[in-house]
């Protein structure tokens, strides 16, 4: 086991990035390599737009609900970029920015909470699994998923994104165990991003950290500075090619409410707010890069032109109204639609008449 | 008395609850300081302290677990599943013992436990928020179920629930948490049925966010000549066989809306019940208005699933009023 | 052929299908090295290695949530849940997902994922170890729920289930294990009700352990001069409407039969469903046999709250023989 | 904190008596007292002789089915006498010798067993939470009740009792982290018997003990000799005196086999169960209070005579046939029962008639 992955984790968040951008010299972590770097700023940069695009589109009615992902950048775009073509990812709702980085189109990233449809993109196509809504279900999945790559011989890795809140489902800990006793190639990354809806940890776990739950499992654990993009990339890619089970808590925050539909004001102050943005992950890398002479204003503005094109094409596809066919509500319950609900198509097609 | 939404009603039953009896307990998933993502128990941490109101970690088992042990011990819990669909974790808890440990024990442990449910859609919501669980309690022996219409039965039927010394499951309809209505203070018992509306030709059985939806039906239908009848449950269990009964009897027609799948849903057991009371007095079938047998659809297309007006009318109309054989549907 | 029991005939439908299709895998608790606890999957480990066939950590969400990961990356696992209750605490899992992510998909992901569930009662099994869950199940859309009768149906249905597209619920009549019969090959659909026994006068309509109590019945029933045809339903979820109700016009009337609690029960599907469709060729309506609306009962009580031939005779007798008024139980 | 409840477990299990009876010198847990160590022993015999019985009663037909907890003495006995009058015990079905140790009578022990009813006993009368079947439930109904007792200004604590197995479901880590965030006065006591029917420790959990699972949760967790009845007690009288949560894992044995309905030869050797015969938690007091002159001869008859003394009336009361009234069916489901079941309740007794 490499020095990163014991059972339990280590006391401070590992980190290799300060929140000025400046290297820390004695991480144990590898610093990935300077074209990784560029990549990490380039998809946070435009994993953000897309961000601030769908919270905008929100607030003209375009989509349902959004929860937004700002300041959780790090995690959503070091984590996905940590994994090989072949792995999966299981995201819940809060990660579309995960989903756009792993390459889904971007409008179907949005198709479930713009409403058409429960889901939008094809699974197998970039290999994400569904959004996943009720908390720490897709643990499980992801486990399952791994388990079976592994009896079929495969090397396929699965990387599972939950909130610190999903950790107290029991559903988590049953993945943890069961990842644990099949030795299933999972990374559980946690991303505490210090609240549940309006929960602060406090009231969620009287743990150390989250991470020293993996002990329980026999699962590695790892705590790492979530607002470290190359933090989180050198300690997710050790954990997928490490082959079994690890636990990751990101330690990070939620910039936005909850989603559009809540008020963040009666839970926390601005001031605990204004000290997240002061660590931001985006502007860290930026540093850390332009620095090191890497990120010219040339690239960064070809960047900034990237995010802001990728944002057209989200209002684009977003303020295109779709038709929405009633009769498709039947047609996938089951594999071939019943007698029963061929019957039902019929009365709501002459409804529809 | 001023209109008050049914979120505020509830949250007044919540308060009252609290301050007549310091038994009483509210906890759940952003209960304290957010109010709920409802609002329903908005303020009522400022006002009763984080020992009586408080946030949960996020875990419903745990939730409903911890209640089932409090309740044990003298307590009264309240307790809110964010949305119907997350209360399924909470699905062992409830059936295998909040609902059976007073039979267990002969009555020794009482479990006055209530769960606050909001179900249902028609608020624009994504999967896993709209579902209409009813049936798996209604199906449950040793839960009482129950769900207001009004903001009036809202107040009332908490303020009942809470007192209860069995455990009730409280079902809210969350797409009415807005509608508004006086709040009064009569005596109606928790387990009996409200006809909402007398009528001579035909029951409509309703209930929770279908109330709404009945009576409006009822206007409508006067236009066709149909004087409609409506029942508002309240009480699924227990059934009030007596009030629905009588009225089916009087009309000799009936017709049962909800929001839930059909197939095995409540409606079903009004239907085969309503039938086995009153066969002889019944022109037709009773007839079941419900969402369709598929899962609950995303907000676009919400509104073919939902049971309205028109579908309701379209029921009514097949109730054999010319004598000839009532039109079969499917097989 | 020789006769087997169906325990032995669900043993040899998981043999078969492990033997054919290597994607096939069994797990759960206690399934491996002791073949499981009514030997269903006895021998099973030894044959096919621990990868085909294995024990789990003891968490049934753990176990379905897995089934559902593996499925999404090729594979049908068929798993066990050790008794009726003990499935409750993977509700979620099932419902959430198991039964959604086709739909959720729009066909996309395919969950070929059978859940085995011992259930029912009449074996003198403690507390949570014969509840009928069938209900909670069936009103699920998504699911498939089937319930073998005989042997015979115990392995084609097992092997229907376990090449369908869809997850099954596959519910096992835990007191019919030791029954023993021959297994033939006939094609039989796993979605069609067949007549186990054709009768003039009543149809009754059953599955599961009561489908041998119904075919005693019907036996009994001719003393009285009733001529009883017996509807194994064989699939609850699809209902075979055709031929439930082509036997119900044929006869005018039914009577439907299970173990569960009548409330919300199976049992009122098949009424309100069956009336709605037959309504005019009704001579009473349709009566449920079923438990009581209580928890299963301790093993000294049970015999008390099981449907069985008696009270099947009862309710036929209540079928309107006589064109006087049926006799109406309760208000 | 003391030392021997910290959050993470000892390497070896902690003890205060060797196999052969010797004393432990320099364990860091106090030996009990002699009165107390003479009750543990009485205890014990009584319990096993119990035991024993109710095996012999199941054989013959007078219960539908009967957990042995023979071999896990030290445990049911152990940790009961540890508590207060005032404490609460949640136990399962295997903790029959538990329940008689806690002064429940013993036909009401077994009367889920018998069959008669689901519960023989008054909860209220000894403090004893009904015995749980559903696994692992009891732990939530346990953190609750303690919390209520908090709440309450009561000084009661409670131990719950749970198999290896069952810490593999979620309720084991919802109960576990609501006390660590509650900081509720619950002693979580896994019973490690190496088995959950025929499924061994090597596929149910891969941490190296149980006891890990603590530090997930801020619960401060014990590894304790689990047929070593003096360590057992001292663990959690200690435990209950701490006022908080506190996880123990307690190494022992099942003798039997899961029940009387089992085959535990299709998963477990002659040789296994012989070893841990070798370790038997009776013998391994007896001996010690023999060596110390405390346990004389007379004594030890006289603890033998009150256990076949007990015996004696667990047999009279199983033996006796009980009329179980049909119509309490329709009793209990309410507090008043419905309309609806008086309506059901008036057809059974119809029939009955
Ligand atoms: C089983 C379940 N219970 C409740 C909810 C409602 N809910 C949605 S998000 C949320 C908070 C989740 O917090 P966390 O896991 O920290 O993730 P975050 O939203 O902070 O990313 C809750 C309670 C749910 N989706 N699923
Ligand atoms: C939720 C649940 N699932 C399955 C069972 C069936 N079952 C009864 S005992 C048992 C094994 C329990 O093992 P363990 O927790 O180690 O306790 P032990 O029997 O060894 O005392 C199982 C699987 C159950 N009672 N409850
Ligand atoms: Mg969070
Ligand atoms: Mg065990």
């Amino acid at each position: 086991m490499v020095p990163t992955r014991e059972l339990l984790p280590t006391a401070e968040p590992l980190s290799l990035l300060r929140k000025d951008g400046s290297p820390v010299e004695d991480s144990p972590l590898a610093m990935p390599d300077d074209d990784v770097l560029l990549e990490l700023h380039r998809r946070m940069v435009v994993g953000r737009r897309f961000d601030t695009q769908a919270t905008a589109l929100t607030k003209q009615g375009r989509l349902a609900v959004y929860p937004s992902s700002r300041g959780q950048e790090a995690c959503e775009v070091g984590s996905v970029l940590a994994l090989r073509e072949q792995d999966w990812l299981f995201p819940t709702y809060r990660d579309c920015v995960a989903l756009v980085t792993r390459g889904v189109d971007p409008a179907e990233t949005l198709t479930l909470l713009q409403g058409g449809w429960h889901l939008g993109y094809d699974p197998y196509e970039h290999r994400v699994g569904p959004q996943c809504t009720p908390l720490a279900t897709n643990t499980l999945h992801a486990v399952g998923f791994a388990h079976a790559a592994r009896l079929k011989g495969e090397d396929t890795a699965a990387l599972v994104l939950v909130g610190d809140g999903a950790t107290s489902e029991g559903d988590t800990h049953e993945a943890l165990n069961f990842a644990g006793v099949w030795k299933a190639p999972v990374v559980f990354l946690v991303q505490n991003n210090g609240y549940a809806i309006s929960v602060p940890m406090s009231k969620q776990n009287a743990a150390p950290s989250l991470a020293h739950k993996g002990i329980g499992y026999g699962v590695p654990s790892v705590l790492v500075d979530g607002n470290d993009a190359a933090a989180v990339y050198a300690v997710v890619k050790e954990a997928v090619e490490a082959g079994g089970p690890t636990l990751i808590e990101a330690i990070t925050y939620r910039i936005e409410a909850h989603t559009n539909a809540d008020d963040a004001t009666r839970y926390r102050t601005s001031d605990e707010v204004a000290a997240w943005l002061d660590r931001d992950p985006v502007d860290r890398v930026e540093a850390y890069l332009t620095a090191r002479g890497l990120l010219t204003p040339e690239r960064r503005a070809a960047v900034a032109a990237e995010a802001e094109e990728f944002a057209a094409g989200v209002r684009a596809a977003l303020n295109t109204d779709h038709e929405h066919d009633p009769m498709s509500l039947f047609e996938h319950v089951y594999a071939t639609p019943t007698r029963h609900l061929r019957e039902q198509a019929a009365i709501l097609a002459e409804e529809l008449a | 008395m001023t209109a008050v939404s049914m979120a505020g009603a509830l949250n007044r039953a919540l308060a009252d609850a609290l301050a007549e009896d310091p038994t009483v307990l509210v906890f759940g998933e952003d209960v304290g300081a957010l109010g709920g993502v409802f609002r329903v128990t908005d303020g009522l941490e400022a006002r009763f302290g984080s020992t009586r109101v408080f946030d949960t970690p996020l875990a419903e088992s745990g939730i409903v677990g911890t209640a089932i042990g409090m309740a044990m011990n003298g307590l009264r819990p309240v307790v809110e599943m964010q949305f119907d669909a997350f209360a399924y974790p909470a699905f062992e808890q409830i059936t295998s013992h909040l609902a059976k440990l007073r039979n267990r024990t002969r009555g020794r442990v009482s479990l006055p436990v209530v769960i606050r449910v909001p179900y249902g859609g028609g608020i624009g919501g994504v999967e896993h928020h709209c579902d209409s669980s009813e049936a798996y309690y209604t199906h449950t022996p040793g839960l009482t179920v129950v769900t207001p219409g009004t903001p009036d039965d809202a107040y009332r039927l908490l303020r009942d629930a809470i007192a209860s010394p069995d455990p009730v499951i409280f079902m809210e309809p969350k797409r009415r948490y807005w509608s508004k209505g006086e709040v009064t203070s009569d005596p109606i018992p928790m387990n009996r049925a409200l006809i909402r509306r007398p009528g001579k030709d035909v029951t409509l059985i309703a209930y929770g966010p279908m109330v709404a939806t009945a009576l409006e039906t009822a206007e409508a239908a006067t236009e066709e000549g149909w004087d409609v009848e409506v029942v508002d449950l309240r009480s699924l269990a227990p059934f009030d066989d007596e009030t629905v009964c009588a009225s089916v009897r009087r009309t000799g027609r009936a017709v049962v809306v909800h929001e839930a799948s059909g197939f095995g849903g409540y409606g079903a057991e009004v239907a085969a019940r309503v039938t086995e009371r009153c066969f002889h007095h019944l022109h037709a079938p009773v007839l079941r208005v419900t969402g369709w047998d598929i899962p609950y659809p995303p907000p676009k297309l919400e509104e073919h699933h939902l049971p309205n007006v028109d579908r309701i009318l379209d029921a009514i109309a097949r109730l054999q009023w010319d004598d000839e054989v009532v039109e079969v549907r499917g097989a």
